[in-house]
């Protein structure tokens, strides 16, 4: 048997603070995580060069859903943005609609009836639980526990459901456009949905029990990619990431939009800032979304117009200007840059992703001695979502 | 809240114009020199920590590029807006890396999509987004996206359209005139 | 679908560039031959595009000699459509309720696979991006016969709501070998279910001949693929 | 981590007994109500506007001619052209079906679809026929959902009240932000372009008002109306009812657009923006008649260098237009310019010239290349029933001149009015003015044959009237002018309506006669229609000419059987100013084309 050198040593630090990584020296190996890889969330890769079974340096690689959607929306008029945008982000395309249609407003001067305000909430509530559901059932299959994902899924196709009869569509939505929302809750809508609601907690503490109660996922969540309350800052870190390392960073306390001024919330916080940390930050705030909905519910106006009146939108021209619209999705800061100079088109939208910060700066300081088994949970527990980056 | 802001910043700095645009969000025109410096100001002495975005608008006719680097002050939960313009003939930037790491990535991406460059920004001409990309950055405004399509991915054929105004006159009045 | 195909092979401009100015792209780092210090010391050289991948081309696959028997294997094909897990696009999203309790695709002998060398159907989620795309052929490349290809969503067909985008293919079938195609953006469970009970009756009908029409035209294929890869830097056949 | 942590997870072997979540019958699974599933397309009430076309992001729709297809046939207000949808690019975002401005387009909850042939995800809804066509549910437009206003921007005009005493513009005209407003509903299909009977550019001009670029307005106006600013005021606005916003909503005010149009450009730059006249023929034409047809006719030839004679037995131009129409609708400044601008050309006028007393058709014939006779319908029909022939019975054409002549007329304490078209309108709110000018009080009863629904009046005309305490009466026939022994004329005896037309759909009304009513009133004013002159023409030309039911027989370019004489405007269309300004443009067209070919023959 040969001798293997001792590979903490590895890699040197060359005097810039870049690792010293010579392929040919045969102690490290490339590794490909994804493109097609089941761990990883959405369309991306991670370039590994590992040491062993250790990371030691990884490379984000994005672009492999680039759509191009910035220079799309430049020749298309503001209303035909609208059906294109909720497509940069699959699991929660709301946030989009919401946030293109707010800076719209706001550069159009457009009055938003209050009632399409509660309904706009709403609708980001329920996106927030289908995200998370989603996020808990990726998360615990990235860590080998395969069963969480068969019921999470069912809970959230269930919310699904209540996103079909309401908005008309499963996935993309094209429910929220500027000037308000197309539609009115249908008949019967508050109860059908604590029905689902209930389910959801049903799942949710068979969740509790079985994931974040469970030996094997606490060994291998905890202390897995500690976030310094400092990075936060620096790397843009925001969302249940940033709010896992103690720092209470929720846009809808920080900045409230829509109606979260009227309704009760509490940023959830964590102070351990590792994966398991970040995992029940949001297994908590998905209560929380369970129990905002229920609040906008009991508390929203039942009668009004859910729509204001729009200038012919086929030749809609909004007076040049130039602003930024935020909202806290399930994986943090979400917001529009959008710059109008007074013609029938954007000039120039730009989409502010939270995995934009996560996935790649966050991600490969994270990532480094890191066992390769874990890179799928470490990833997932960032909670990224490529299309947000390269859009 | 911002136009305080703005009284206190203006005797430091030479600053360009200023656009208040709600109670909690500004923009603000910074010359090249004083970029750095007003960041630094910012980010240190007036709580914008947060570097929530840094993206490039196209004014191609005025030839410029604008930079927009967007602070967030989450405790006093107001924006700023710091634009700069750049001529589009010199697309050279000073890299702000060392203040926010995570500005390399969107470095990256302007020099790609609009070919501003940020010298010693860390993997700046690394592919980011693109792969094999031989046209000029597409976030130009030249850059025409549909003829671009239309020229290298084969569409389906057989589609052909009728305006109705020009329609209805082929068949109703031909000449330019009709008889009713 | 076949005579079509075979209609545009016909029409086919020569040469693949219609871009004039195309600059050259130089093989990637990792891609150049070098030499390899093992770990006993011993020294090799590594030509990767050489010694990672085979140089022979696909293979039409005939038919069992009687139609019996053809019609059994086609039987069996068909039960157990085995999908590679590889969400090109959006369209992905709608295959997780598939794979659980909800709609359970499992129990019509539909299941997903990690590895391409596991699976025999290649679900195109979308739109393809030319970096995806690239992906995409290696990944089916790489899949056994017999294989099958299904289009999810209108941005298969005709580019979809992207149809002017400079990053994303238009249409599927010039690229890779499509036997079937499920409209609607995105897609639901229910219409993929469908698809995919549609695509079994192709192949026990022995219609879903995909994958040889792919083995037939591959300078076709691999020119239209050339064509929008501006760096090809892989071998043509990734088998 | 403790041992709770290890056994807790058998938590889940609870559900070991659980009833399978799986839906037993995914293939047959309805999509919820409001699903936005495949399209639906009623084509009967699809008009082809292509606003689907316009607003699809996806540039999925193309319009496509399907006429014969369940009676689709492209005539006015229906292009014949019906969407097709690329299922290869829509992305179900259902902005057409929110778009759509007659409401046909809509979305059934259908949404499964699969082909091995790429090709085949094209279709017409409503005509390829598909099994979804007669889904139930689906997305239909929420009510109160729109994404153009449907209202119109009321025009400011003065009330009641204050416009029953003087012959003062109703109108007011729009505003800059206001004509803005309603150009902004303007979806810019072009639908209505067929229907104008000049074909003017109205989407085009409605985008100048919409851009504020007025100049380039007035001459998209110019170069096909050079009766614009009448035309703003008091065009019969046919575009209107086809207009692709008239079938959810209130039709763009297509008309007041353009009379904003020539109130924002200051008429000193008129000519400057419609452009000098080419330089001259030699020809020269004649014109009989100053009105509408006449005038657009000489507008046209003078612009294309040929010398215009215009000969009018009244002392202005203008026609019905000028002696016709009241000023609280046309006031005389608009038709002065109007002219001023079109004599500005190089056209010669001629006034108080009558033809046959002053000067002969033969004569003109001498002196000009060719001749144009466009002399109008200014002899009122009368109803010839008993009494009519009083002389307290009057046709509302002699009033109507009378008054625009500027005469005094000593109006009568009541009045009855006979006729539900607009110059029955016209007159009995003329003499309204009066009456309550000379008397302080309105006692005026209009009586029609048609039922209100059918009124040929323009229901604005109809609602003022009203307002102006207009009686009006309808289905009702008149039978006779009743006349005391002293021949004083005491009012209309009428019966009730039964039907107008006979089952051939010939005019043979028939009336109730158990439902009598005497309407009182000390004049009668007959307003059933008007004929033309032709008297004036000499025995000769009469001879000469081909007739038809009355009417001089014309070629569909306005040529009469004799070859250098041509007839144009309400003589031959019936009354109508912007029939009579494309029968202008018509004739002019075919004497140029005329003209030309004799240069031609010339150099030859």
């Amino acid at each position: 048997m040969a001798e293997y050198p001792d590979r903490s040593q590895y890699p040197a630090h060359l005097p810039d603070g870049s690792c010293d990584i010579d392929l040919s020296s045969g102690k490290y190996l490339k590794l490909w995580q994804g493109p097609n890889h089941p761990g990883i969330t959405g369309n991306m890769s991670v370039e590994l060069t590992v040491c062993g079974d250790e990371v030691v340096e990884g490379r984000t690689h994005v672009g492999y859903l680039h759509r191009g959607f910035e220079k799309l929306m430049e020749r298309r008029t503001f209303i035909q943005c609208f059906p294109i945008v909720c497509r940069i982000c699959v699991p929660e395309p709301d946030f989009n609609e919401y946030c293109y249609a707010a800076a719209v407003e706001e550069l159009a001067g457009v009055e938003v009836p209050e009632k399409a305000n509660w309904i706009r909430t709403l609708i980001l509530e329920m996106g927030r639980v289908n995200s998370y559901l989603m996020y808990l059932g990726g998360q615990a299959g990235a860590f080998g526990q395969g069963v969480i994902g068969q019921w999470t899924t069912y809970a959230r196709d269930l919310m699904l459901d209540r996103f079909e009869e309401l908005t008309g569509a499963r996935i993309y939505h094209m429910f929220i456009l500027p000037g308000g929302v197309r539609d009115d809750l249908p008949e019967g809508f508050d109860q059908r949905m604590e029905e689902t609601l209930r389910e959801i907690e049903s799942t949710l503490a068979d969740v509790h029990d079985t994931m974040f109660r469970n030996a094997v996922f606490k060994k291998r969540a905890m202390g897995l990619g500690r976030v310094d309350p400092a990075w936060v800052d620096e790397y843009g870190v925001t969302g249940p990431v940033a709010r896992a390392a103690g720092v209470a960073k929720d846009v809808r306390s920080d900045q409230p939009y829509l109606v979260y001024r009227e309704l009760d919330l509490e940023p959830v916080i964590a102070h351990e800032s590792d994966a398991y940390a970040r995992a029940d930050v949001r297994r908590r705030d998905l209560l929380m979304s369970v129990d905002l909905i229920r609040q906008v519910l009991a508390r929203m106006p039942r009668k009004g117009p859910v729509m204001a009146t729009l200038p012919n939108v086929l030749h809609w021209k909004i007076p040049r200007g130039e602003t930024y619209v935020r909202g806290e999705c399930s994986r943090g800061e979400y917001g529009y840059y959008l710059v109008t100079d007074g013609s029938g088109y954007p000039r120039r939208v730009n989409v502010r992703g939270p995995s934009y910060t996560h996935a790649m700066a966050l991600l490969e300081k994270l990532i480094v001695n890191v066992n390769i088994s874990d890179v799928a949970g470490l990833l997932v527990s960032l909670h990224t979502y490529p299309p947000e980056i390269e859009r | 809240m911002m136009q305080s802001l703005y009284d206190r910043l203006k005797d430091r700095f030479n600053l360009g114009e200023f656009t208040g645009r709600r109670a909690d969000l500004a923009f603000v025109t910074v010359s090249r020199e004083q970029l750095r410096p007003l960041l630094l100001h910012l980010r240190d002495l007036e709580g914008f920590t947060h570097l929530v975005l840094l993206t490039a608008v196209d004014w191609i006719e005025d030839d410029t590029f604008q930079l927009t680097y967007l602070l967030n002050d989450r405790a006093r939960a107001r924006d700023i807006g710091v634009r700069l313009m750049l001529p589009r003939d010199d697309t050279q930037m000073d890299s702000i890396h060392d203040l926010w790491p995570t500005a390399a990535t969107y470095q990256r991406e302007l020099r790609e999509m609009f070919g501003i460059d940020f010298p010693d920004s860390p993997r700046v001409n690394e592919d980011f987004i693109l792969e094999g990309w031989v046209d000029i950055p597409p976030y130009r405004r030249e850059f025409d996206t549909l003829r671009f399509a239309r020229e290298t991915y084969p569409e389906r054929p057989g589609r052909e359209t009728h305006d109705p105004a020009t329609y209805m006159k082929q068949q109703l009045y031909p000449d330019g005139e009709d008889n009713g | 679908m076949k005579d079509e195909l075979d209609k545009r092979l016909d029409n086919q401009p020569d040469g693949p560039e219609r871009r004039g100015s195309l600059k050259d792209i130089p093989v990637r780092e990792e891609l150049l031959p070098r030499w390899v210090k093992g770990p006993e010391g011993q020294e090799y050289v590594v030509e990767p595009l050489q010694d990672y991948f085979c140089q022979a081309g696909p293979t039409v696959q005939t038919p069992a000699y009687t139609r019996i028997i053809e019609d059994l294997f086609n039987w069996a094909r068909a039960e157990s459509l085995w999908i590679l897990g590889f969400g090109t696009g959006c369209g992905a999203i709608e295959m997780r309720p598939l794979m659980t309790p909800r709609f359970d695709a499992y129990r019509y002998g539909i299941q997903w696979r990690p590895t391409p060398r596991q699976a025999n159907l290649f679900v195109i989620s979308g739109y393809l991006s030319v970096k995806t795309l690239k992906r995409a052929i290696r990944s089916y490349e790489q899949m056994q016969n017999p294989k099958y290809v299904v289009g999810l969503g209108s941005c298969t067909i005709n580019g979809g709501m992207y149809w002017d985008s400079y990053n994303t293919i238009k249409r599927l079938d010039d690229y890779l070998p499509v036997d079937l195609y499920i409209t609607g953006c995105m897609p639901r469970p229910e219409a993929l279910l469908q698809g995919f009970d549609d695509l079994k009756k192709l192949i026990r009908a022995g219609k879903a001949e995909g994958a040889n029409h792919y083995a037939e035209h591959f300078d076709w294929y691999k020119a239209n693929q050339k064509r929008v890869i501006k760096d090809w830097d892989m071998p043509d056949y990734s088998w | 981590m403790s041992v709770r942590d290890v056994l807790s997870p058998f938590a889940a072997w609870k559900h070991l007994f659980r009833d399978p979540v799986s839906i037993k019958d995914p293939f047959n699974r309805e999509a919820s109500e409001r699903y936005r599933g495949f399209h639906q397309n009623d084509i009967e009430k699809c008009i082809g506007c292509g606003t689907c076309e316009a607003i699809c992001q996806n540039g999925a729709i193309d319009m496509l001619p399907v006429s014969g297809v369940d009676g689709v046939q492209t005539r006015p207000g229906d292009s014949g052209l019906r969407p097709r949808i690329d299922y290869g690019r829509c992305c179900w975002c259902a902005l057409c079906v929110d778009v759509c401005m007659t409401g046909s387009l809509s979305m059934s909850n259908a949404y499964k679809w699969v082909e091995a042939d790429p090709d085949k995800f094209r279709y017409i809804p409503g005509v390829d026929k598909k099994h979804w066509d007669d889904y139930e549910h689906g997305y239909r437009r929420p009510e109160g959902h729109r994404l153009n206003a449907p209202e119109r921007i009321e025009m400011p005009e003065l009330e009641p009240g204050e416009r029953i005493d003087s012959f003062a513009e109703i109108v007011g005209g729009y505003s800059v932000e206001q004509a803005r407003l309603e150009a902004d509903r303007c979806v810019t299909c072009g639908i209505c372009v067929a229907t104008c009977p000049t074909h003017m550019p109205i989407p085009e001009y409605i985008s100048a008002v919409r851009d504020g670029d007025y100049e380039a307005g007035l001459k998209l106006l110019y170069d096909s109306n050079p009766f614009s600013q009448i035309c703003g005021k008091i065009c019969t606005r046919r575009c209107e009812t086809t207009c692709a916003a008239s079938h959810e909503g209130d039709p763009i005010a297509i008309r007041w657009l353009k009379r904003h149009i020539t109130e924002q450009v200051p008429f000193e730059r008129y000519r400057a923006i419609i452009g000098e006249p080419a330089a001259a023929t030699g020809h020269s034409v004649a014109i009989v008649g100053a009105g509408p047809a006449g005038m657009t006719t000489a507008f046209d030839l003078a612009r294309l260098g040929h010398k215009v004679h215009v000969y009018e037995a009244q002392s202005h131009a203008g026609g019905m237009t000028r002696y016709g129409i009241p000023e609280y609708r046309l006031p005389f400044d608009t038709i002065q310019r109007e002219i001023d601008l079109i004599v500005s050309m190089g056209v010669e006028m001629h006034y108080n010239t009558r033809i046959g007393a002053d000067i002969s058709m033969a004569q003109l014939q001498q002196d000009h290349d060719a001749v144009v006779l466009s002399i109008g319908l200014w002899l009122g029909r009368s109803t010839r029933v008993p009494g009519s022939d009083h002389r307290n019975v009057y046709k509302a054409v002699d009033l109507l001149r009378r008054i625009r002549d500027g005469e005094q007329l000593q109006a009568p304490k009541s009045m009855v009015v006979i006729g539900g078209g607009n110059v029955a309108m016209d007159i009995a709110r003329s003499m309204a003015r009066l009456q309550q000018q000379q008397h302080g009080q309105i006692a005026i009863t209009l009586t029609a044959l048609e039922d209100k629904s059918h009124f040929l009046a323009d229901p604005v005309e109809i609602k003022e009237s009203i307002e102006e305490q207009v009686t009006i009466l309808d289905s009702r026939g008149p039978q006779e002018c009743m006349v005391d022994d002293q021949d004083n004329l005491l009012g209309l005896r009428t019966w009730r309506v039964h039907s107008i037309f006979d089952e051939n759909g010939r005019f043979a009304p028939s009336y109730d006669d158990g439902d009598e009513m005497v309407h009182e009133g000390e004049w009668v004013v007959e307003a059933i229609g008007q004929m033309s002159d032709v008297a004036i023409l000499g025995d000769e030309l009469t001879e000469k000419l081909d007739w038809n039911r009355g009417r001089i027989q014309v070629d569909e370019d306005g040529r009469t059987s004799e070859s250098w004489l041509w007839s144009a405007g309400d003589m031959v269309r019936g009354p109508d100013v912007v029939h009579a300004v494309a029968d202008g443009h018509r004739t002019a067209r075919s004497i140029h084309a005329h003209l030309s070919a004799l240069d031609k023959q010339e150099n030859a």
